[in-house]
């Protein structure tokens, strides 16, 4: 456990000269467009400490980055801004810029007139540009007082866990295991196979889906360094990136490794329920095997459907059947306990559930089935033996009919395309023709989307095969009673004509959707999802299948609705983002952990209370509080809450932000507005605004901070002191904060503030709080929006007499 | 009864005898169908099997088995057992009988040939009072438990069975109710296949006497109180595995090894016949 | 028979009646041993112990009497010979499992070897007072037999005879010792194997399903089958029928199994009954005796001899069933009868119930030591 | 699976599970319930009739639910019930 202590000078003697180069970037016309670059950069070079400030179209280009390089050889700069994009997206690049020149990346500090300017103001040059003024005056007012800071290093455990046992989750684990660490692959289900052991074919090559898939199942079930976790859930994770604590719940099969999987057990048992993998269509017995090639392919007794309840065996039929006597009903759930470096979220998704659409009588027709129902059915292992059957009478259809978007890009079901109906309906059509070459095939749809390798053939191939594919989606599915036949009602939207024809079969081409237990996972890894419910990653374009939270990945359709091909790229992404990690084996921690000022402290113990990691110790003896580094993520909120300035934030110190307050509100302060967001939530999210050009007003100033819970209320009211007409303080919604629950810091501190505004007379609806998502652009923007409201109805009286009353603290 | 009604264990029983004369809800007649199950399931030659029994209600189970059988004085069973078993080794010598017989008057019997590790399974049907006197408090007799000779509840502390079982030696320990026929006929079938000295306690119902004097008016009753309270666990601490009303904990506490009598008495035999030389009879 | 049997030490010997007693019922057959530490008794099962595995057998020290006796019931049952060996409290110990011997017709041997009681009394003292308890010990209505020894060779030879009488009549047999006959080490002779007669018990001669293990032949003893010859038959201490089935509520069977196992003694009394008489054709004083008391009565009668009182010596070698007709005609032709024992008076008892008019003497001995001669020929002189 | 499983299996009825036949020798009961209590499918209750030892034996309510786990065989105490497998070569 290090110890951070900080003594009281800093490594910089205040007394050296302090030089500052500003590099406004145009990104080419992302900025320039809306933003008068050369301007912004004539008046930075008037800022105190500045001594060189230079526009060009691409900071972040080689040519760029030399140009810093060289400032800060050439013009000894000790500090450097640059003006262009989002911290979150380039600060890296910049950062490792100045690293080269033999400047602490901590001396560097990022201006976001990009998605939190030029691209929410499109239209306002003047305002825009003043705001980028602002924005920068802000950023050389922090980097005056920037200190370089040293980082600290934490090991990483060089196991990974790979949740869900699906195509994506099982390419993961290979991989990982093959380049030698050991994997746990935790899976809900008895058998790890997923979604692609159902289909029964894969498009566009038309392979045999299970013959491609059992040998990886396989592979996982013997791979010396995979270890199987079936039947089991993660219950809790605990710790950070390189240092995982996990506890996963192994539910009992009540069949122990004895088992040979001959199958004399299900034989002899007396109960039958419809088997889930083949959708309800064919029936299993309360011990079973979920299909052939399952893996662990040990049986396993569903207890809610055993005869035997309270652990009274009333029937004994398996166990008599049993000649290993395999069978224990004593076995109890256990809980394991995992330590790893990285986690791989591989958790898949569900498949929409088309009842709710009642115009399509799923549910009440016995011959409306979904595509999964069908993969079942033409699957040659399946409940018909692959003969394509309708249910109503056994019989093989004269014509069939493929409904496609069905739960997608629709208001009744999800907005989202689910990328994968097309090509399946494409393929499935295709392997009916194999099999019935007679039977007619109409496939009604909105769009075709044919975008993939050899997709547009396979399209080609169905149509020339002579499928009919109609434009307009039928508006309502009618059930001849007698023949069972189905009457499918709607508007052909090429011909202009409306349609009514009659089929043998329909088959409903169902979307992709998050899974049920999404918010489960979500918040065991604190990760986001957006607003479809798929998890979010990191950066939608650099950082693809990472994570906000360090060491944790995305795989599959869990990120978003993707075919297979596309989940085992991404599997196999991730195991090498997380080989990255694991293989050099330390993961540095930025240094924006708090250092303690040993003769403030009064070991009083409240930044312990409020510590989410309980990071922070008070040592009674030695009467001081003790930081424990590596358990610190650095939030802040220890620092805000300290009274007593013991606690100085590295990198986000009280000074630093007191400074781009100040700077924020040298003019104009009763027109603007003091944005303070959490790094994760807020401030992505109105990155986000930027990302969507969501236009709003162009008086707000964002201070970021890594969590909401950093905003000290001294912060606000030395807003309001400045004379502020409204200040918003945003963060990620409770329950979802990056830091566990660092944000009900937050709401606590904000109510106090309200509080004491309605104490002072001091209308409280000048200071808001806001809780979204990195998601949630259109959130943030309104909320400026309605804000402006507030700020326009403050009077010039008030804001004098809150300068009054605040000033003074 | 009409022929094509004959039950499938009929000749495991010595039908003459039957109907046997336990009350309606008892459980011994659950606990000679789980022995003689087991019986069948092992496919044991009934004429190698001696069945011994001493005096209580169970204590008449060794008429009903149709093997040789031996209903002895109150107490004796496993003593008449131990000369049964050490004089023909090759027979199958089982004791089937009550908590009483077994603990209170036989108690120095159990504890002594649990110690030498005699190789016979001793089955206690454990109802927690003396029955076939009508109702009187015995060894297993829980702490305030109304019987007719408790009748201000009872003030002694009742035997735990299983922990006095293993701490006697005994290489095999069950504790089972008479709920679980399933698990008391393997437990039975692994005792009988033993090497030492096995014991099975089954907790029982006797509605008519206990029962009806401490709130269970019914078998149903009482199997319903097994049911809510017994919970299974192997391999326990039967230190531990006081039954309380709340709780009983049932299942297998001890298996193990240890060289039983019979076999070190026959190794000391033959040491002894080889010093003497051939020794004829 | 040529080659040296191991069971049976033929020959010459110098050894105490305990260790006799033991070497008699191996000869017998016996092959099954249980029992308790007790003085006098002990150097029986010490012997036991020693001898039951050289030939085959079972020897087992028991936790108590009680057991001691149901574990030779259970071997018996088993079909092997089985005996016990003890002292006055262990055979009051002993006394419940008896009544179960009895009840269910046992073929088993008890030695008591008699000590001074009641209770604990004289552990290294000789006694003759569990003659009566020997006959009526336990409870209910039963007979046994019990054979009385005066001499180390008698230990041997009664212990056979105890064995054959017990497997003859399906009855337990007591071998009525005392501590000095236990104790006392003299010369005996061990005749070879074909010299012993050995008496085993009869076995059924029906199929198992026609029977009936307590339908007596004409004898009244009912042929015995074993536990593991296939009959599958069921004994119980409970009042039985034929097929051994309880029958405890019915007076009629509880009649018929009770009278049987009493008359199976008694109308056989004769072929059991043994005694042995000395110098009676003229007695007009005839000393009864038994056990230890017999020897000392024998050199008194004989000095009386030699002073010319005519007396004679009638010993009770089976003291159970009592020999009262062979009494009667004693006492038909004797003047007095005088009766020594060392017990307060229980066979004078037996005495005086058959001898009628004839007076009857009785000679008691308390404090653990046998009459001597002169005792008993002071007696003799005065009546 | 979120996908509602609502249909009849397609091979319902080929799946063929074996009939019981519940023998009860009704005047070897006692009446104690055991195997009405505990029957896993309730296929048994008690019927009106009372036997020769005055007790009302149990009577079968539905014989084709009986799932033939032989549990009432197993549990009763006095050898009065027992079920064997229907002979189906006929068909049932």
């Amino acid at each position: 456990m290090k110890l951070s202590e900080f003594s009281a000078q800093t490594p910089y003697s205040h007394d050296e000269e302090v030089r500052i180069g500003v590099y406004v970037c145009h990104c080419g016309l992302n900025i320039a467009g809306s933003v008068d670059c050369e301007e912004v950069a004539k008046f930075a070079s008037t800022l105190p400490h500045v001594v060189v400030s230079k526009d060009n179209r691409y900071t972040c280009s080689d040519q760029g980055q030399e140009l810093i390089k060289n400032d800060i050889r050439e013009h000894k700069l000790n500090r450097v801004v640059v003006a262009s994009c989002s911290p979150r997206l380039h600060e890296p690049t910049f950062r490792k810029a100045c690293e080269e020149a033999g400047l602490n990346k901590y001396l560097f500090e990022m201006a976001n007139i990009r998605e939190q300017c030029s691209w929410v103001h499109l239209y306002e040059r003047e305002k825009a540009t003043e705001k980028a003024k602002d924005l920068v005056k802000m950023a050389v007012a922090k980097a005056a007082l920037l200190t370089p800071e040293e980082e600290s290093e934490v090991p990483i455990i060089k196991k990974a866990l790979v949740i869900g046992g699906g195509v994506a989750g099982i390419q993961a684990a290979l991989d990982l295991g093959d380049t030698g660490y050991q994997v746990y692959l935790v899976e809900k289900d008895p058998s790890v196979g997923g979604r692609m052991a159902q289909i029964d074919k894969t498009f566009p090559t038309m392979d045999c889906s299970i013959c491609i898939l059992a040998p990886k199942m396989s592979d996982v079930g013997r791979h010396p360094n995979i270890e199987l976790l079936t039947n089991s859930e993660v219950l809790e994770v605990k710790g950070y990136i390189g240092n995982f604590r996990v506890k996963v719940l192994r539910k009992p099969r009540y069949v122990t490794e004895e088992c040979t999987s001959c199958g004399d057990c299900a034989k002899a048992c007396p109960v039958t329920a419809p088997n889930e993998f083949d959708v309800g269509l064919a029936t299993r017995r309360a011990i079973y095997t979920p299909f052939a090639q399952a893996v662990p392919s040990t049986y396993i007794i569903d207890r809610n459907l055993c005869l035997n309840k309270e652990n009274i065996i009333l029937c004994d039929k398996c166990i008599k059947a049993c000649e290993r006597r395999a069978i224990n009903f004593d076995m109890k759930p256990e809980t394991v306990e995992l330590e790893v470096g990285t986690v791989i979220v591989a958790t898949g998704a569900d498949v929409y559930d088309p009842t709710s659409l009642t115009n399509y009588g799923y549910g009440k027709f016995p011959n409306v089935i979904t595509s999964l129902e069908f993969e079942r059915l033409i699957n040659a292992g399946g409940p018909s033996g692959g003969h394509l059957i309708r249910p109503s009478d056994l019989q093989v259809p004269e014509s069939v009919a493929f409904v496609q978007c069905v739960g997608s890009r629709s208001d009744k079901g999800h907005l989202y395309c689910s990328n994968v109906c097309c090509m399946n309906t494409i393929k499935d059509s295709l392997l009916i023709k194999e099999h019935w070459p007679a039977t007619k095939i109409y496939v009604f749809y909105v769009d075709v989307r044919a975008y993939g390798k050899g997709f547009e053939d396979l399209y080609k191939r169905a149509k020339k095969e002579g499928i009919i594919f109609i434009r307009g989606l039928p508006a309502e599915i009618i059930e001849d009673r007698k023949t069972r036949n189905l009457w499918l009602f709607g508007e052909n939207t090429l011909q202009k004509e409306l349609y009514k024809v009659n089929f043998g079969m329909v088959i409903l081409s169902v979307g992709i959707e998050p899974r049920r237990d999404s918010e489960a996972i979500q918040r065991l890894l604190t990760l986001s999802r957006n607003p479809d419910g798929f998890f979010m990653e990191a950066h939608p374009k650099l950082r693809p299948v990472d994570t906000p939270t360090g060491g944790v990945f995305l795989a599959g359709c869990a990120e978003s609705p993707k075919d297979i091909k596309d989940s085992v790229t991404q599997a196999s992404a991730t195991a090498a983002r997380a080989s990255i990690l694991m293989a050099k084996g330390r993961v540095t921690a930025e240094a924006i952990t708090p250092r303690l000022i040993l003769e403030n402290c009064t070991a009083c113990g409240l930044c312990a209370r409020v510590c989410p990691y309980n990071a922070i110790s008070v040592n009674k003896e030695m009467k001081r509080a003790e930081v424990i580094e590596a358990a610190c993520a650095g939030c802040g909120t220890c620092g805000a809450e300290c009274p007593f300035g013991a606690l100085t934030m590295r990198h986000f110190t009280d000074e630093q932000v007191y400074a781009q307050v100040d700077a924020a509100t040298e003019q104009d302060a009763d027109k603007k507005i003091i944005a303070f967001c959490c790094n994760w939530c807020a401030y992505a999210g109105a990155d986000f605004a930027g990302v969507s050009r969501m236009q709003y007003p162009t008086n707000v100033r964002i201070i970021r901070t890594m969590c909401s819970g950093r905003v000290a209320p001294k912060f606000v009211e030395r807003a309001f002191a400045r004379g502020v007409a409204a200040v918003l303080v945003a963060g990620c919604h409770l329950g979802d904060c990056h830091y566990i629950n660092a944000n009900y810091q937050t709401q606590r501190r904000v109510e106090k503030l309200w509080k004491k505004m309605e104490r002072l007379g001091l209308s409280k609806d000048r200071l808001q709080l806001l809780w979204a998502t990195a998601a949630e652009g259109e959130k943030f923007a309104s909320k400026i929006k309605e804000m402006q409201v507030i700020v326009n109805s403050v009077s010039e009286e008030e804001i004098e007499k809150t300068r009054g009353l605040l000033g003074k603290g | 009864m009409s022929e094509e009604l004959v039950h499938p264990l009929e000749g495991y029983l010595r039908r003459w005898m039957i109907p046997h004369i336990w009350c309606e809800g008892c459980g011994n007649g659950i606990i000679l169908n789980c022995f003689i199950t087991a019986l069948n399931e092992l496919k044991l030659d009934p004429n190698k099997v001696v069945v011994v029994s001493g005096i209580g209600c169970i204590g008449r189970i060794s008429g009903y088995t149709n093997t040789d059988s031996y209903h002895t004085t109150h107490g004796r069973a496993i003593a008449f057992a131990t000369g049964v078993k050490l004089a023909k080794p090759e027979l199958k010598v089982v004791v089937i009988s009550g908590d009483g017989d077994l603990f209170a008057i036989g108690g120095n019997h159990f504890i002594h040939a649990a110690r030498r590790n005699l190789d016979i399974p001793v089955i206690c049907a454990n109802n927690f009072n003396y029955g076939m006197t009508g109702g009187q408090y015995g060894p297993t007799t829980p702490l305030d438990a109304w019987t007719t000779t408790t009748p201000h509840g009872n003030v002694e502390h009742p035997f735990n069975l299983v922990h006095l079982a293993a701490a006697s030696g005994a290489v095999y320990v069950a504790r089972w109710t008479t709920l679980h026929v399933r698990r008391l006929t393997e437990s039975i079938k692994r005792a009988l296949q033993k090497e030492g000295f096995s014991f099975i306690e089954v907790i029982t119902p006797c509605p008519e006497l206990y029962g009806r004097y401490n709130k269970m008016r019914t078998g149903v009753d009482m199997m319903n109180w097994f049911k809510q309270a017994s919970e299974i666990q192997h391999y326990s601490d039967p230190a531990k595995a006081e039954i309380t009303p709340e709780k009983i904990l049932v299942g297998e506490f001890i298996d193990m090894e240890k060289p039983s009598y019979g076999r070190l008495l026959r190794e000391m035999v033959a040491q002894a016949q080889r010093k003497m030389g051939e020794g004829n009879r | 028979m040529a080659e040296k049997s191991r069971a049976v030490l033929s020959g010459v010997h110098f050894m105490n009646g305990d260790v006799a007693s033991a070497e008699g019922a191996i000869a017998a057959g016996c092959r099954f041993f249980a029992g308790y530490p007790i003085t006098p008794a002990t150097e029986v099962a010490e012997r036991m112990a020693q001898r039951m595995p050289e030939v085959g057998g079972v020897c087992i020290q028991m936790e108590d009497e009680l057991g001691s006796m149901a574990a030779v019931i259970g071997a018996s049952y088993a079909g092997v010979k089985a005996m016990t060996a003890t002292s006055g409290p262990g055979f009051s110990l002993m006394q419940e499992n008896i009544g179960l011997a009895a009840m269910t017709e046992t073929p088993c041997v008890i030695v008591n070897v008699m000590r001074g009681g009641p209770s604990s009394g004289q552990p290294t003292m000789a006694g003759q007072q569990d003659v009566m308890q020997a006959k009526w010990g336990a409870h209910g209505d039963y007979e046994i037999i019990a054979l009385v020894p005066s001499s180390v060779q008698e230990m041997f030879d009664l212990t056979i005879e105890a064995f054959n009488l017990s497997e003859t009549y399906r009855v337990p047999v007591i071998v009525l010792a005392d501590e000095v006959v236990g104790h006392m080490s003299e010369r005996i002779v061990i005749p070879t194997p074909d010299k012993i007669r050995v008496i085993n018990r009869k076995k059924p001669q029906v199929s198992p399903e026609e029977y009936l293990p307590f339908k007596p032949d004409e004898d009244l003893v009912p042929p015995m089958a074993c536990f593991g010859e296939g009959y599958r038959f069921y004994a119980t201490g409970l009042t039985h029928d034929e097929m051994g089935r309880p029958r405890t509520s019915s007076p009629k069977a509880q009649q018929r199994i009770v009278q049987r196992i009493c008359d199976k003694i008694r109308k056989n009394a004769d072929k059991i009954i043994m005694t042995k008489e000395t110098m009676l054709e003229d007695a007009e004083i005839v000393v009864v005796a038994y056990g230890i008391t017999a020897r000392s009565a024998l050199s008194a009668v004989r000095k009386a001899r030699e002073m010319g009182i005519k007396a004679g010596l009638f010993r009770l070698v089976t003291l159970w069933p009592f020999p009262d007709r062979l009494i009667w005609k004693v006492a038909e032709q004797a003047h007095s009868i005088l009766v020594p024992e060392m017990n307060c008076g229980q066979i004078v008892r037996e005495v005086e119930r058959v001898a009628k008019k004839t007076p009857v003497i009785f000679l008691p001995k308390l404090g653990g030591e046998p009459h001597r001669p002169a005792e008993i020929l002071e007696a003799i002189r005065r009546t | 699976m979120p996908l509602r499983i609502w249909r009849k299996p397609l091979d319902a009825d080929k799946v063929k599970l074996p009939r019981a036949e519940i023998h009860i020798i009704k005047d070897r009961c006692k009446g104690c319930g055991f195997c009405i209590e505990l029957c896993p499918r309730d296929v048994l209750e008690f019927s009106e009739e009372l036997n020769e030892r005055g007790a009302h034996p149990p009577k079968v309510t539905d014989e084709s639910r009986c799932a033939l786990c032989s549990f009432c065989q197993a549990v009763c105490p006095d050898f009065a019930i027992f079920t064997v497998e229907k002979d189906c070569a006929g068909g049932c």
